[in-house]
């Protein structure tokens, strides 16, 4: 279509609640795209429709509602609004996957967090058991888990919100997808384990290659991590653009407001 | 392991002694005279009946005839049948086996018909929870007792030359026993069989919603693995709970069940003790339940830690 | 589904109340011809010695219906005393009233009920009395599980914070959000009661003799059911009703006031 | 009353909760120390666990102390008895985090407000309308409103309404606990210029515990550091935060991420920092300033500058601070 070498097109995206019989709209047909290894930003406040754009592409639902999605999600030429169930679950994990806002509440509690890996690996890569679980002890390496082998055989209530974090972003790059979608990826996490995530985030980005979309409500932390930001509100979005441009001069008013709002910690505060 | 279940017993000890002093209690209680009772309805002498007080220990003070009957139910001597004049232990273990077994299979039945309607419910949704949900009210209105006579009374009108009805010794027929014990089972699950729906549903719902299964869902995993590893493994702890907890309403209600289908099991005896006034029987019966119950709510802990980590009593 | 529920609620309550003037008999008056099928004069027909059936289950329902409310009542006022005192203080009090409580919910229900009725003697009062102490448990534990979780609910901090005393906040802070699943509960320890008082008169535990009763019909009607099956049917079918009755009206408050599930 | 000095000195305060379940007791709050002057805001920063909102219950006599001493209007706290407490709570009160628990959702907002004006008889009954009309405009809202329950607002307008609330009973202290952490951004800086216009009004102090730093600046004069149930800095918000003595303080501003693409990128490039901190197992022994208090006794306290401390506990190990310290 417009740019051939486009990662994932998305072209007039809906998308309709149905809460009791009444139709409400979060996502009012929006467009935007994603290069290969390119990293983007989406914004917004609670509500705007960024979270639910981010599970459209993944097309899930959440758990006994039901939504309607409309437009087209272009990814590598296939819309994958269009596939059938069974392509978009080869797709999930594998081509696309995606890392959760609470770590807290993410990972199955029942499940030692090796196992958790190992299940990905073998429905994806088609490993065995035994090839699944020493990739997965690379994986816990790589995202910085020390002991990745001890540590594998443990329960994720062993581990603390941020080691979870860790564990839930090795499950989604365990297959090498080409788009990691974040949502929220640290809003949960305190403010130093925030920036270790980020951190990780954007080395695996780079040492995997992915594409990365970044959801967040945070402006300081869509700052430092993406090329290109989406503003969004009201299920629309009302401004684009690189990064240090949109920082340097918001257009839309919306977008001046929120940056306006954004406590900084340089300004001086009060005095005694 | 060994340890959690040390405490877990321990922490059942107290109630176990609680459990003993209101079944002694329960029968020294009575409105009449315990050495009156004890005699049977024949007319008798004020002497013979101090003699029968002091033959059983009614002269002593009440905390220490309670010791010395905790001493003999300790060592597995619950007393002598006032009215056969036997053990009352002997006399109990045989009724207790087919009791036992009336109960294992009511609650395999309830688990596998609980179990399934309540995933089937909480999985497809729609028309399919809607019926499970309606049958489930229906069938829970319906007291076990009821179900039982309506079983007989069509047996009786519309095959009144089949036997299955008739209880068969497991040692003179092993498998025409179980058959015999299968429709008294079915009247006991039935109702046992909702409140097992009814959870499995919630908590399959409960776990639906989860996080983790979203994730699970994001990985692009098959249908049954996530059915498997992630919603019936967490849903299973709260269904382990429950279906334990009803224990006590099967043996409960295999009391009157086996009364219905003429079984030889602790109800029957029940019912004969109670009508031959028969104390020291219906003292043991209680207690003996009472201690089942417990004991299964600690196999059922110790199930759910198996399940579940986090759960640990160190 | 509450509306469905409180209309068996009320056809019910009518029966009840109007009793003694709706029934075309009086349930102990016997007439020619015992066990007799449905005719115009009797609509259900006749029992073992000719006594109407459809009168007899009719009187019979206020006697079944009055010891499940009463009893039912106690318990509930209890359960919610206890409930509440145990999940709200905490600690120690907590901790004594669960054990009490373990003790008698280690007995099966009927279990208990049955001994108990056997060692006090089957009045009116023991009944109901015993009922209430067995069903006491449940409720209390209902009461208290809610009760522990709201009281760490901010509103009531902030409410502490202010300086309310802790014993309006038990009743007005807390007390009014563990409501809903009481009545749910209470609606189904209803249709249980039922069961259990039915089942102890079927046994020949229940009220004492004359009042009819419909566990005593149904074990009357046992005996002789391979001649009139239909007598059978009908406390069956009272039986069944009643609890229906409680059990709607539980589903249907329970997805009104939203407990627990979706 | 109105004694010289602060209006609320902590000193000492610790809170332990009890051993549960084969875990060992837990120190929450670990000899906490500091004063509030009137019409002053001590921010109280830390992470999660580091035992803020402890801190704030315990002062509010919400949890308690297991030692040290709160004075409030130069009245002693922690050996007040119930009654006593319940009257003094006129003159403190707390603001919540979730303003949608912290409503009863079954009361009116008029309901609500009228709670603590009828529990501590501040105004006659028949007054109590007006006083409740008089609350709402105090914090912005439309006084018609009074008639309507908590759910059919926004979070904004509920924390306005937890405010009102704490504000009914013309308190001089106000514990903030993370305040604004539920709200987006825009509102959060609404109900921050509330928070400052309630302050020059009314003369109020506030503790504002938070762990948004970038917040706590905007409204702090002091800042409190917490770490591991203790103090790590107390100082002047200016010094605190452009000038951080303790290499904990460091670390926590430097994690903030920073709305300005080249500076926030340029950080992120830059070395993760060891966040690992010695705890108290080293606790005998010279501290790095060379002094062992164990031995002589002294509080584990220096005097940076005026006003301006940090515990020498919980170093990195292995570095040597004293060498940097000079700068500040």
């Amino acid at each position: 279509m417009d740019d051939p070498r486009a990662l994932l097109q998305v072209r007039d995206l809906t998308a309709q609640f149905n809460r009791d019989g009444v139709p409400s709209r979060v996502v009012n047909g929006i467009s935007f795209d994603i290069a290969p290894g390119e990293a983007v930003g989406f914004v917004g406040e609670s509500g705007c429709g960024k979270s639910v754009t981010a599970r459209a592409i993944m097309r899930l639902a959440p758990e006994g509602s039901s939504v309607a999605w409309g437009g087209r999600i272009l990814f590598r030429g296939r819309d994958l609004l269009r596939i059938e169930e069974r392509e978009m679950r080869d797709m999930r994990g594998r081509r696309i996957a995606m890392v959760f806002q609470d770590p807290m509440t993410s990972l199955n509690p029942v499940m030692t967090v090796g196992a958790q890996i190992d299940d990905m690996l073998c429905r994806h890569a088609g490993l065995s058991r035994r090839a699944a679980r020493r990739r997965t002890v690379e994986l816990l390496g790589l995202v910085g888990i020390r002991d990745p082998a001890l540590r594998a055989d443990d329960h994720p209530h062993q581990f603390s919100g941020g080691m979870r974090q860790r564990v839930l972003i090795a499950i989604a790059v365990s297959c090498q997808p080409d788009l990691l979608i974040a949502d929220e990826p640290t809003t949960a996490l305190d403010v130093t384990v925030q920036a270790q995530i980020l951190r990780l985030l954007m080395r695996l980005g780079r040492e995997l290659g992915m594409a990365l979309m970044l959801i967040t409500h945070d402006f300081g932390v869509i700052a430092g991590m993406v090329e290109r930001v989406y503003v969004m509100h009201g299920g629309d979005i009302v401004e684009s653009g690189e990064v240090d441009a949109l920082f340097a001069g918001p257009q839309h008013p919306y977008t001046r407001a929120l940056l306006a709002a954004v406590p900084r910690i340089e300004t001086a505060g009060r005095t005694t | 392991m060994i340890r959690m279940v040390a405490v877990r017993l321990a922490l059942t000890l107290p109630i176990l002694l609680g459990v003993s002093i209101v079944a002694f209690v329960l029968m020294r209680a009575l409105p009449g005279d315990f050495a009156q009772a004890s005699a049977g309805t024949t007319a008798i002498s004020a002497e013979a009946l101090d003699t029968i007080r002091r033959n059983l220990g009614l002269d002593q003070p009440v905390w220490q005839q309670y010791l010395v009957w905790l001493d003999g139910a300790l060592t597995g001597d619950l007393g002598r049948s006032f009215a056969t004049r036997q053990p009352v232990t002997g006399e109990l273990l045989p009724r207790l086996t087919v009791t036992a077994e009336l109960t294992l299979i009511a609650g395999l039945m309830a688990l596998t018909m609980g179990a399934c309607t309540g995933l089937a419910s909480a999985r497809l949704r729609g028309t399919t929870d809607w019926a499970v949900r309606g049958l489930n009210s229906l069938l829970l209105a319906v007291p076990n007792f009821v179900v039982a006579t309506l079983i007989v009374l069509l047996a009786g009108l519309y095959f009144p030359t089949v036997g299955i009805f008739n209880y068969v010794a497991f040692a003179s027929d092993p498998l025409g026993n179980i058959a015999s014990l299968l429709l008294p089972a079915l009247s006991l699950a039935l109702t046992v069989s909702v409140t097992i729906s009814e959870n499995t549903r919630a908590a399959v719902l409960e776990v639906s919603s989860q996080d983790y299964v979203m994730v699970a869902r994001a990985k692009g995993l098959r249908a049954w693995t996530i059915l498997g590893n992630y919603l019936v493994r967490n849903a299973l702890t709260p269904v382990i709970t429950v279906t334990g907890l009803q224990l006590a309403a099967l043996l409960g209600g295999s009391i009157l069940i086996e009364t219905i289908f003429t079984i030889p099991g602790m109800g029957q005896y029940l019912f004969d003790s109670i009508a031959n006034r028969d104390y020291p029987a219906i003292q043991a019966i209680v207690l003996v339940a009472a201690t089942i119950v417990l004991l299964m709510n600690v196999v059922v802990d110790i199930a759910y830690a198996r399940v579940d980590a986090r759960v640990s009593y160190d | 589904m509450v509306a469905i529920g409180f209309v068996m609620l009320a056809a019910l309550l009518a029966i009840v109340i109007l009793g003694p003037v709706i029934a075309p008999y009086s349930p102990s008056k016997t007439s020619p011809g015992s066990l007799a099928g449905p005719s115009a004069a009797h609509w259900l027909g006749t029992d073992s010695i000719g006594r109407d059936v459809l009168s007899r289950l009719i009187i019979g329902g206020r006697g079944t219906l009055l010891i499940t409310v009463v009893a039912v009542a106690i318990a509930l006022a209890a359960g919610l005393v206890l409930g509440l005192v145990s999940g709200y203080v905490g600690g120690r009090v907590d901790q004594a009233i669960m054990r009490v409580l373990d003790v008698v919910f280690a007995f099966p229900v009927f279990l208990l009920a049955i001994a108990v009725v056997a060692a006090l003697g089957p009045t009116l009062q023991n009944l109901i009395l015993t009922i209430a102490i067995v069903y006491t448990p449940t409720l209390a534990r209902v009461v208290r599980g809610p009760v522990l979780s709201v009281k760490r609910w901010d509103h009531v901090e902030a409410a502490r914070s202010v300086g309310v005393g802790e014993f309006a906040i038990a009743i007005r802070h807390v007390l009014p959000l563990v409501v809903s699943p009481i009545l749910v509960q209470t609606s189904l320890t209803l249709a249980n009661t039922i069961f259990t008082v039915t089942a102890l008169s079927f046994l020949g535990l229940g009220p004492p003799p004359p009042d009819p009763n419909w566990g005593s019909m149904l074990a009357e009607a046992r005996q002789f059911m391979e001649l009139a099956p239909l007598t059978v049917i009908g406390p069956a079918a009272a039986i069944v009703f009643a609890s229906l009755t409680f059990i709607v009206l539980a589903n249907g408050l329970r997805e009104m006031l939203d407990v627990g599930s979706r | 009353m109105s004694a010289p000095g602060p209006l609320l000195r902590v000193r000492d305060l610790c809170v332990t909760f009890p051993a549960r379940r084969g875990r060992p007791p837990v120190r929450a709050v670990d000899h906490v120390s500091f004063d509030i002057e009137p019409g002053q805001t001590l921010g109280l920063v830390g992470e999660s666990g580091s035992g803020k909102t402890t801190t704030g219950r315990a002062i509010l006599q919400l949890q308690p102390a297991s030692g040290g001493s709160v004075r409030l209007l130069g009245q002693e706290l922690t050996a007040m008895r119930r009654a006593d407490l319940r009257a003094m709570r006129r003159h403190m009160q707390f603001v919540l985090q979730n303003p949608y628990s912290s409503l009863h959702p079954r009361m009116t907002v008029a309901q609500i407000l009228a709670e603590p004006l009828t529990v501590h008889r501040s105004v006659p009954r028949e007054r109590i309308p007006e006083r409740v009309a008089e609350l709402m405009t105090l914090v912005g809202m439309d006084p018609k409103v009074v008639h309507r329950y908590p759910h059919e607002f926004s979070g904004g307008q509920r924390q306005r309404v937890v405010i009102a609330r704490a504000l009914a009973v013309n308190p001089d202290f106000v514990v903030c606990d993370e305040p604004v952490s539920a709200l987006d951004v825009r509102t959060q800086a609404q109900i921050v210029d509330l928070l400052h216009s309630l302050q020059e009004k009314l003369r109020l102090s506030y503790l504002f515990i938070a762990h948004d730093l970038a917040i706590v600046r905007a409204v702090a004069h002091r800042v409190a550091v917490m770490y591991g149930g203790r103090l790590v800095e107390l100082g002047d918000a200016a010094r605190v935060y452009d000038s951080p003595a303790h290499p904990y303080t460091r670390n926590l501003l430097d994690a903030v991420p920073i709305p300005d693409p080249a500076r926030q990128r340029a950080k992120l490039a830059e070395a993760a920092p060891e966040p690992q901190f010695r705890g108290r197992d080293g606790e005998t022994g010279p501290c790095v300033f060379g002094e062992d208090h164990a031995a002589s006794g002294t509080p584990a306290w220096h005097e940076v500058a005026p006003g301006h401390g940090v515990s020498c506990r919980f170093w990195p190990p292995g570095a040597c601070p004293g060498q940097e310290l000079p700068r500040i």
